[in-house]
């Protein structure tokens, strides 16, 4: 396995075997779809959208939504469009799907039928099937991305393509490690480059198919160089297989300056390692995602939370922002409280689109330490894949210089531990078997003991805890009692 | 826990497709603390690996999480196979995100006892509400 | 009329005319009163509530609250306190009250018992007395603040200081021109100079009572050099007749640049003012009001604004905000809608207090502007009161060296046009009277320039009207459909 | 409207102890270059001072805006007060923030049409809307 792009013959040979694995697979025709394709218009492929937004400065809105039956799904993105003015559709594909277990998928299909309300966490799309996924995104005037979590994804990706999505959510490394506890690292790229490769192939074709990349990883305290380093890395992998049009996406962290530097900052290197590797022509767009972590069950707080991402959001330029909802500490949203965050969220980049926050040294400053820090960390992945970042990825996770905190995968070493800083900035309490110099390990530490010093204790697991619950709580930097 | 006593055991694990893997690690963490005997087999655990760890190490409490909306499927059946498994009386406690959605908990909370659990909780319930529960239902001070 | 200290004699005079002007005039007790206020304890005090706060950097929430009836308005208050985690409480007057008519105040109290719910906007606290007062007071554990809009407040301080409040709001001219049509400046001077006396008499006995300014005047595209002027002129007045605790205060503009600058210039300028004037034992601390204009009717929106405005006043460093509901386009909001106002705002805060914005040229540029234009005003108004500013308020309104915009009152100008620029900021269409430098003229012109630019129409009062509905409906600035 | 005819004339002002001004100097400009006369009594104006301007200038229409919510007690006895003056017929219309508190508009409408006004308005409602409506009662295309 490197990071080069697949034989025609190779895929097409896999491609029989993925499209045999579940009987909607025959579905699946890929010059139709492709034909399907270039009969889409513009305003309903994302592509296209993302481009238009980027050059306006822009920064558009996405919920997040999937329900178990067709026609409530439906019901519920045009419910989104129309009531949360959204600019762009997912469908969020359920769990079981998300783990190729389709016979439960197809129980709970059932089961929701029989009860009257979803009984799944998303929309089975490989259950429904290409003709489902059609009409689904025929159903409204937006694009329509698959959002999931989904290590192996490639029958999903070949029959939501097929039917008419222009936009695929995940990678080799953010849709493994968050999401399952024993897939090697080198299958799940396997499994991903031939997701690209589908994706590469309409490419090929004329038909540009959005992807991107789940920054947020696990969604809990992840430090900004750690999810642009697996960003830039699955933005090479896919573009290795010919994808021309990538999203690269990060979690909000809480701390205004932080937010800013990081979305600023994630384009920008991008790029750069884009084009270091011959790739120029590729169109790069970013996704902040509001707050990921734990949320307050109070609909008011949550709305504070909502609103405090959009305007990070907003401010730092991001291409798109996904929306969290009022309900999110307890369950899947309704559509009503989906649409709230939804406006909530654009209420808040309407009133922030025209400010322009410039010449902020502190913002700067923290682009130059996540700049480091993040090349400090795909240089070693580099030179452990000896220039390949597929090889790379799975020697440097092996090695732990590349890690991920909270994860429950067994192949990421899991020895680092973030924790805030004093400001409520994001830092390394462990730094693991990161590859950082010197100089960033004692800003680290000297952040920590600020912080220790002023809650008179010393920084430790008990004080990463409390920066878990703390949002959830009210706060950011979670502080002892009466601090 | 009175120091010198047999620790309570207690199998912890996340059930089904779900891999919401903090709120485990933390109550890992907590319960540990506490001083209990914890078993974790953690996330994208089926119904099976709970009943085995809690036989194989003789467990007193089966504490089951699950976060992703899934729950009520999949812990569907669970009193059942401890019965056959030969540990029907295993007390079963289920916490997390149990359903799909924001609902009313009683109703929730019946569906879950319907089931043979013992106790089930809403989102958000903090580790020591079930510490203080464990010790109640364990007669411990 | 001048910005001296009253006379006891003068002083004692007047009272004996204010406490007949309605029968429960007659329930002041003022040696009594001081006793009572001795017994309160310090956590139930505005003043050392506020101190502590300015000490430890935190900002405060207060909401605005009121109804007709006694025990209905406390347990709205108790409410507010629990369920909304109120830092901070107020009693807001109705508007009968608020322009003496107290028969009127009397038939909305009975109309309200007949029909079972609040007819009136406030809590009629000159009808109800100095008991109610005192028991709604006692009734919570936080500090209560009189909050609301009358140019003749002598009788309704009287009352209410007795009846046991330790902070009250308001300014000769804050609650003159923005509330009232044909109130002589000199007249709501001499009025409010009465009420300053009456708490510099507390204060001569120990007692402290704070005395806040009403920021956001008309609460419509005010700049913020109008009411950083005003503002400091209170103080100054205030000052003069005894009063030692004093809060400035200031209306969001929704620039987030703008406005952090605004709120930290404010605290620092007032201090200058008043050292200059030889006031140097004052304890000063600053408001900032949530958005003060049109709001949106949809209520995820509401949240949107709500939780900016909290933003802004946490970053900027006030030392308390007031706080919006999602109600707030519809009608004086229910104890649920103000909790969550209330909930939203603190969440924010709590999120953002540990966040530094240093280092930031613009709101150091901003800064400048505003101190600048500032200065420019107070300076001509004390020329023309040849050094007093109770007479130059009088002569600088005549002359429109110092005007309000949009305001109800014939004593001012109302020439100055507010407008925003391309980002937002309030800056001047119109400069009127205000005896602004070349180079200052030329900063709004060149501002405006390039707003006209970027929406291709010359800056007019139609740009205004759009500005002024624009967060209503969504945006910050009112641009021309597709801009 | 059409031009060369007589031009429509409304008495405009904000009723009660109500100081709200900046609503009723937009509706003021609106109504203005829309080609009505208007005649605008401001803030702070009793029930006197509209039915006296609509004498004075012959008006045809008298629209009240009501903010600070005690529109229900300000308002009450308008109508009575026009019959009395000798302009029992004259349209009246309400509208702004009219009651206390965020209420069913229907409720509110059906008390201020009770109290004999021609046409009642909810929070927010935008002067297209009432010079819509103007245009229709007064049959103006
Ligand atoms: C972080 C997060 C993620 C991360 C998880 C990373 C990881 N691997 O751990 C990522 C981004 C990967 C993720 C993925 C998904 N998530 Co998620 N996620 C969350 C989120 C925001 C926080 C969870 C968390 O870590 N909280 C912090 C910890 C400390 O709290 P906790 O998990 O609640 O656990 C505590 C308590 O619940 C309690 N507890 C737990 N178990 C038990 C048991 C007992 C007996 C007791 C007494 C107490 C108890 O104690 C724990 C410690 O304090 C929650 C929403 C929220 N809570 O705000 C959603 C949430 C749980 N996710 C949800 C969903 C749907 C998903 C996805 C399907 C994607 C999607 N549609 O958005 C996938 C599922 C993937 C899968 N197969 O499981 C839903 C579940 C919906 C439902 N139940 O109706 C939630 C509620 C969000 C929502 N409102 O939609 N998620
Ligand atoms: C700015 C403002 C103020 C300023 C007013 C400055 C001034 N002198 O003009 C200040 C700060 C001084 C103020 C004071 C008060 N206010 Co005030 N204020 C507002 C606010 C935020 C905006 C009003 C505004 O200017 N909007 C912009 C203009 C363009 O819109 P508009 O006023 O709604 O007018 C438009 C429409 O209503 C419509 N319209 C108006 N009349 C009519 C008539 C007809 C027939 C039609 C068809 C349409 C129509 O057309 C207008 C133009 O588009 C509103 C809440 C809101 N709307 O967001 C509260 C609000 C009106 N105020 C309110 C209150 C209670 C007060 C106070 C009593 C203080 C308090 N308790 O907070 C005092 C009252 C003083 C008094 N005696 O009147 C309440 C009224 C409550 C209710 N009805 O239940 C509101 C709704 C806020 C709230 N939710 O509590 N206020």
């Amino acid at each position: 396995m490197k990071n080069i792009r697949w034989e025609e013959e190779e895929f097409l040979k896999k491609r029989k075997e993925v499209l045999k694995s579940w009987p909607t697979g025959s579905q699946v025709d890929l010059e139709e779809s492709i034909n399907y394709h270039r009969a889409i218009p513009k305003n309903k492929v994302s592509k296209w959208v993302l481009k238009k937004a980027k050059n306006e400065g822009r920064t558009l809105t996405q919920p997040r939504a999937g329900v178990a039956l067709i026609d409530n799904h439906i019901e519920l993105l045009r419910f989104l469009e129309k009531e949360g003015m959204a600019d762009l559709l997912p469908t969020t594909i359920d769990s079981y799907t998300r783990l190729n277990k389709y016979e439960e998928a197809q129980k709970g299909i059932e089961e929701s039928i029989r009860l009257g309300r979803s009984m799944l966490n998303g929309f089975p799309a490989v259950n429904h099937g290409v003709k489902a996924c059609r009409k689904v995104c025929e159903s409204v005037n937006v694009p329509v991305e698959v959002r999931h979590g989904t290590p192996d994804s490639r029958l999903l990706a070949e029959i939501t393509l097929a039917g008419g999505f222009t936009d695929f959510e995940g990678g080799a490394i953010t849709y493994n490690i968050p999401y399952s506890k024993n897939v090697p690292i080198e299958t799940s790229i396997r499994n991903w480059q031939y997701v690209d490769r589908l994706i590469g192939y309409y490419q090929d074709n004329g038909v540009s198919i959005n992807r991107e990349s789940f920054g947020p990883l696990t969604g809990t305290l992840v430090p900004p160089c750690i999810s642009h380093a697996v960003s830039i890395a699955e933005a090479l992998l896919a573009a290795a297989q010919g994808v021309k049009s990538i999203s690269v996406g990060y979690g909000q962290c809480g701390n205004l300056i932080q937010d800013i530097a990081a979305i600023k900052l994630l384009s920008i290197i991008t790029e750069q390692y884009l084009k270091e590797f011959g790739f120029t022509d590729i169109l790069l767009t970013t996704v902040f995602h509001q707050w990921m972590g734990g949320f307050p069950k109070d609909e008011a707080e949550a709305f504070a939370v909502i609103s405090w991402g959009a305007a990070a959001a907003g401010l730092g330029g991001a291409t798109k922002v996904i929306v969290k909802t009022p309900h999110e500490a307890y369950g899947i949203p309704t559509k009503e409280a989906n649409a709230l965050g939804l406006r909530a969220t654009k209420q808040i980049l309407n009133m922030v689109k025209d400010q322009k926050l410039k010449e902020i040294e502190l913002i700067e400053k923290e682009i130059d330490i996540i700049k480091e820090e993040t090349k400090s960390i795909l240089e070693a992945v580099l030179n452990l894949g000896k220039g390949d970042i597929a090889i790379g990825l799975v020697r440097g996770f092996e090695a732990g210089v590349i890690d991920i905190p909270f994860a429950p995968s067994r192949f990421t070493k899991g020895k680092i531990i973030p924790v805030r800083d004093d400001h409520g900035a994001i830092r390394f309490l462990n730094i693991g078997n990161l590859p950082f110099s010197k100089k960033i390990r004692n800003f680290h530490k000297k952040k920590l003991e600020e912080r220790g010093k002023v809650e008179n204790r010393k920084p430790s697991f008990k004080m990463v805890v409390d920066d878990i619950y703390a949002i959830s709580k009210g706060y950011l930097v979670g502080r002892p009692e009466n601090k | 826990m009175i120091a010198g006593k047999r620790k309570l055991k207690i199998v912890l694990g996340v059930i089904g497709s779900d891999v919401h893997a903090v709120g485990n690690k933390i109550l890992e963490n907590v319960l540990t603390e506490e001083g209990f005997k914890v078993i974790n087999i953690g996330v994208l655990s089926p119904q099976e690996d709970f009943i085995n760890a809690a036989i194989e190490t003789a467990a007193d409490l089966i504490v089951v999480s699950s976060l992703y909306g899934h729950g009520e499927i999949d812990c569907r059946g669970m009193r059942e196979k401890c019965i056959e498994a030969g540990i029907g009386d295993m007390q079963l406690y289920v916490g997390g995100n149990l359903v799909v959605g924001k609902k009313d908990f009683t109703e929730v909370k019946k569906i879950f006892e319907e089931m043979g659990f013992n106790r089930a909780y809403p989102p958000g319930t903090s580790p020591q509400q079930l510490i203080d529960d464990i010790k109640k239902d364990f007669n411990i001070k």
